[in-house]
């Protein structure tokens, strides 16, 4: 699946929308695991990237990508901010090569990993990226497979963040970071389903 | 201040969402002899710019909720800038990125950043930026709190109260002119002989969230917590001061080996809510407890300087004065508003 | 700490009844380069007593619990010995005695003493003591809080916050040589022009007695409140901080007559359990609406100076800088714990 | 009525039994109009007091009603501290003149007034004070005489001590320093009933 500048615009609008209504939801479950901000950051964030995209019209992808990396670097804050930001940016850079999503993702998530530095399995926002990279790759992502790498996180010992420092007691709760990315590629299904 | 569901959130503030905006604020025209801000950014940098001259920069920052750290130890013999995110919640790249260009003196700049995911990534991608315009960053991450195990596959521990003592060693060596590598040695050489540990009465409430990071029993106290309301290492009951001091002196013991024959820095740090008696009197079992193994810190302060908004907890810090350089730098006279 | 009735009491403390004894005892050992006790009281005098040879002393005292007042203003340029006397409760007169007769070098000794019945009294009481030996005393009785209407029938107006301006100015003019005569003539003049008014969100718990001096509902606010939970003026729902601002500020004006052409010194005090955070927000507040009357304070001051245990709440302190010579004993040098 | 040596002390040690039992109902009271803290002061006092008189063996009345004052001034602090200590130092003085009750409790009142510039009405302890005065010179100090003096506090203005600053709202409550007063005074009814 190509990615184009329309299908982006509705992908981050459905996305922001959602963060802004699960702004609670999230802070939290940041707050069982974290320092209950996660809600929060994200919301101040994509309420830039949508103030941002109106101002700066961008008339490309790659535009469009660089400014949303740039207002969640600049915007977020907090762990969440130079990750998304991250990973838009590695978006951003990779589109001018290629379009094709999985590769996006592809590049977005090894961005993702080299400033954070989790691992598969770290309970992090990462064992969402990572599952959906892949089955974008296979052209078989559903809501299922969504659904069932966020939930993956549950049971998990966390090792990266702040949830790091719960230790044992960080199971059984759901990685707020891997929620928020799961609801980024839920939008991403809206998204391709509005076409 | 505002109503939030079922809860409620008492607080001196206007609209949560400015919190961070109008207490910079509030903070520059109090105190415009100290900080002045680098304009659309929440970075302060030195009101005496002229002291930073030939020099090194020190730049520090975070979540803000700890005041008086960071801005409070912005001036002459201390930090350079530090910048201020929103409440617990790490400053952004590119502001952190304008307070280093802004202490930039050719000299390079040197960055304290406390080990949480968010400052060390954000401070990370603001160093990257300030290296593509040729200017020379190092850094340290503080992790002085002893409270979680340390481990090569996780994020390691926090830091916390220990890095205002890293501030004043780093500031007082930089107003020196010590070298961006003399500052990397320095820093490296007191990080592991710094340790902290905290007792929580109460957890914070961050304002946009409107309710405390955690519960407590009216009668429970946790020990370990972080300065984020991050959970500690166990719940107990309320005990006297003498008994709370034991046990987070038996911690730091356990990690820096106290020994009678080497000299020691004490920091008691009250959390925000808890009143400067109380901090007294906690001073008053921990010298005792440290006079029992014949140590008397050869320095001592005692306050709120690095809080966690409202919580109520007291934390101790220890530094072993590996170096007698460090003893003289924590003397050093200081031109701030809050050291 | 200890459960009593109903009531649970969340302190770092051990015994209630020691609370005064062990936070001296803190106190002086974490910083005895600036105070000792003198011997079998809570008198806390300079360590540096060469610096007041020569010059007339500045003693000062009263309930404990609002630390860091007074020990912590006690050094060189401020006051020369602080006395503290149980919690909330004025020291005896035998111990001011001693704190009078330690500090005297011949010059006579000024008291700064805060206008409640048992401190006046007992600073009486030790005025007489001191003055059969022929040590020349002198005194102010502070009396800045505005919340209670003054009459000449009644205990009149409170003394808080602006007590510790009063430190300072006495404490400076000292340092520089003015004689007692000179001394009792700058307070009389400071005096009328010192004005403070409180908001509390929460009342003090004194430790021996367990529980909050009064109740507030989770939402409401009570101004005008002293700083031993004496009640204010009005309780209503708790406002945005500029609200806050605003009621205290006119309540100033109202005193003051606050004009454009004069100059002022602006203390924002936090009363314990206020987070620095909320008290920059306040003072952004505080800055923007004297702002609007062309008024720019000449110096500002913001923390926790003159508390009342683990009260949440914050004063306004103006002072009308009458004298210019009052803005430069503001900003004169001094080695304190606290200033 | 005269008063000795004996009678003194077995004065004093039923007002410090009695302070002693009702610590937490003086502070109690305290807290309504003042800070909370009449009883524990009070409290901190007579314990001074019996520690002093049981390490001194007093031999006259004049000594042992001047240590009775010295424990107070120098234990008690606050307000109650230098006025039952002067009126203890008055009673101390005027007994190398005379034991005479009536006279000793007739300087012990003017010196009270002296210290705190309370004039009757102000809903202070002189409110208890001037009417047991009275009363004893006329040889009428009952029971009643001293209950109605308490209670002649409640319905007062304070206009004396931290109360004053609730002005109208010191209305409707016992002022600390007169029930504190009043036990003194049951005290020395108790101590001459024993004799
Ligand atoms: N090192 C890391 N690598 C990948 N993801 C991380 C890392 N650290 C934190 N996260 C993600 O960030 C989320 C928390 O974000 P947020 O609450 O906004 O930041 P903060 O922890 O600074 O308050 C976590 O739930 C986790 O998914
Ligand atoms: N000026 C005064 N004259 C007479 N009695 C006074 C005066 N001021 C206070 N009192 C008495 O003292 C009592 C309060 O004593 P206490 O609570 O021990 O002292 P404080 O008010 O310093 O806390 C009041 O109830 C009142 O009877
Ligand atoms: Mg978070
Ligand atoms: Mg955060
Ligand atoms: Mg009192
Ligand atoms: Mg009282």
């Amino acid at each position: 699946m190509k990615l184009t500048l329309e299908k982006y615009l509705s992908w981050i609008n459905e996305f922001s929308q959602k963060v802004i209504d699960k702004k609670d939801y999230l802070s939290d479950l940041d707050s069982k695991i974290g320092d209950g901000d996660h809600g929060n950051n994200l919301a101040r964030g994509v309420t830039a990237v949508q103030q941002m995209l109106t101002a700066k019209q961008p008339q490309d992808l790659t535009a469009a990508l660089k400014l949303t990396a740039m207002a969640l670097i600049s915007k977020v804050g907090g762990a969440a901010g130079p990750l998304y930001g991250t990973a838009f940016l590695e978006m951003a850079k990779t589109s001018s090569q290629t379009t094709e999503l999985a590769e996006l993702l592809t590049a977005a998530t090894a961005g993702l990993q080299k400033r954070g530095q989790a691992k598969a399995g770290d309970k992090t926002m990462v064992d969402v990226w990572l599952p959906v990279t892949a089955a974008l790759k296979n052209a078989d992502l559903t809501s299922t497979v969504i659904e069932k790498a966020v939930a993956s996180t549950k049971p998990l010992v966390a090792k990266r963040g702040r949830a790091s420092y719960l230790g044992e007691r960080s199971i059984g709760h759901l990685d707020p970071g891997a929620v928020s990315s799961g609801y980024l590629f839920e939008a991403l299904l809206v998204a391709e389903d509005e076409k | 201040m505002f109503a939030k569901g079922a809860e409620f959130m008492k607080k001196i503030i206007n609209d949560p969402k400015n919190v961070v905006a109008e207490m910079v604020d509030g903070m520059v025209r109090a105190y415009p002899q100290y900080v002045q801000q680098i304009p659309e950014t929440f970075a302060l940098i030195r009101s005496n710019q002229d002291s930073m001259k030939g020099k090194v920069g020190v730049v520090s920052g975070g979540g803000s909720g700890h005041e008086p750290t960071h801005a409070g130890f912005v001036g002459q013999g201390m930090l350079s800038a530090a910048v201020a995110g929103q409440v617990f919640t790490s400053p952004t790249p590119d502001q952190i990125y304008r307070a280093i260009k802004a202490v930039d003196q050719g000299k390079g700049v040197f960055l304290v950043v406390k080990n949480y995911s968010g400052d060390v990534m954000n401070f990370d991608m603001a160093k990257d930026l300030a290296e593509m315009d040729g200017i020379k960053v190092k850094s340290v991450v503080v992790d002085d709190d002893i409270a979680v195990e340390n481990s090569l596959y996780t994020q390691g521990r926090r830091g916390v109260a220990g890095t205002v003592l890293m501030h004043k060693i780093l500031g007082a060596a930089a107003d020196q002119g010590a070298s961006l590598t003399e500052l990397k040695k320095i820093a490296q050489a007191v990080l592991p002989k710094l340790k902290t540990i905290a007792v929580a009465l109460s957890a914070a409430t961050v304002p946009e969230v409107g309710k405390p990071g955690f519960e407590l029993a009216d009668d429970q106290i946790e020990y370990g917590v972080g300065i984020h309301s991050e959970p500690g290492y166990r719940r107990e009951k309320i005990k006297p001061a003498k008994a709370l001091a034991t046990e987070l002196l038996t911690k730091i013991d356990h990690e820096l080996k106290l020994d009678s024959n080497k000299q020691y820095a004490l920091l008691v740090n009250g959390m925000g809510a808890t009143p400067l008696m109380e901090q007294y009197i906690f001073t008053h079992n921990v010298l005792d407890l440290l006079a029992e193994e014949n140590i008397k810190p050869a320095f001592v302060k005692v306050g709120n300087f690095m809080t966690s908004l409202d919580m109520a907890g007291i934390s101790i810090t220890l530094l072993e004065l590996a170096d007698a350089a460090w003893l003289k730098a924590l003397n050093y006279p200081v031109e701030t508003i809050a050291w």
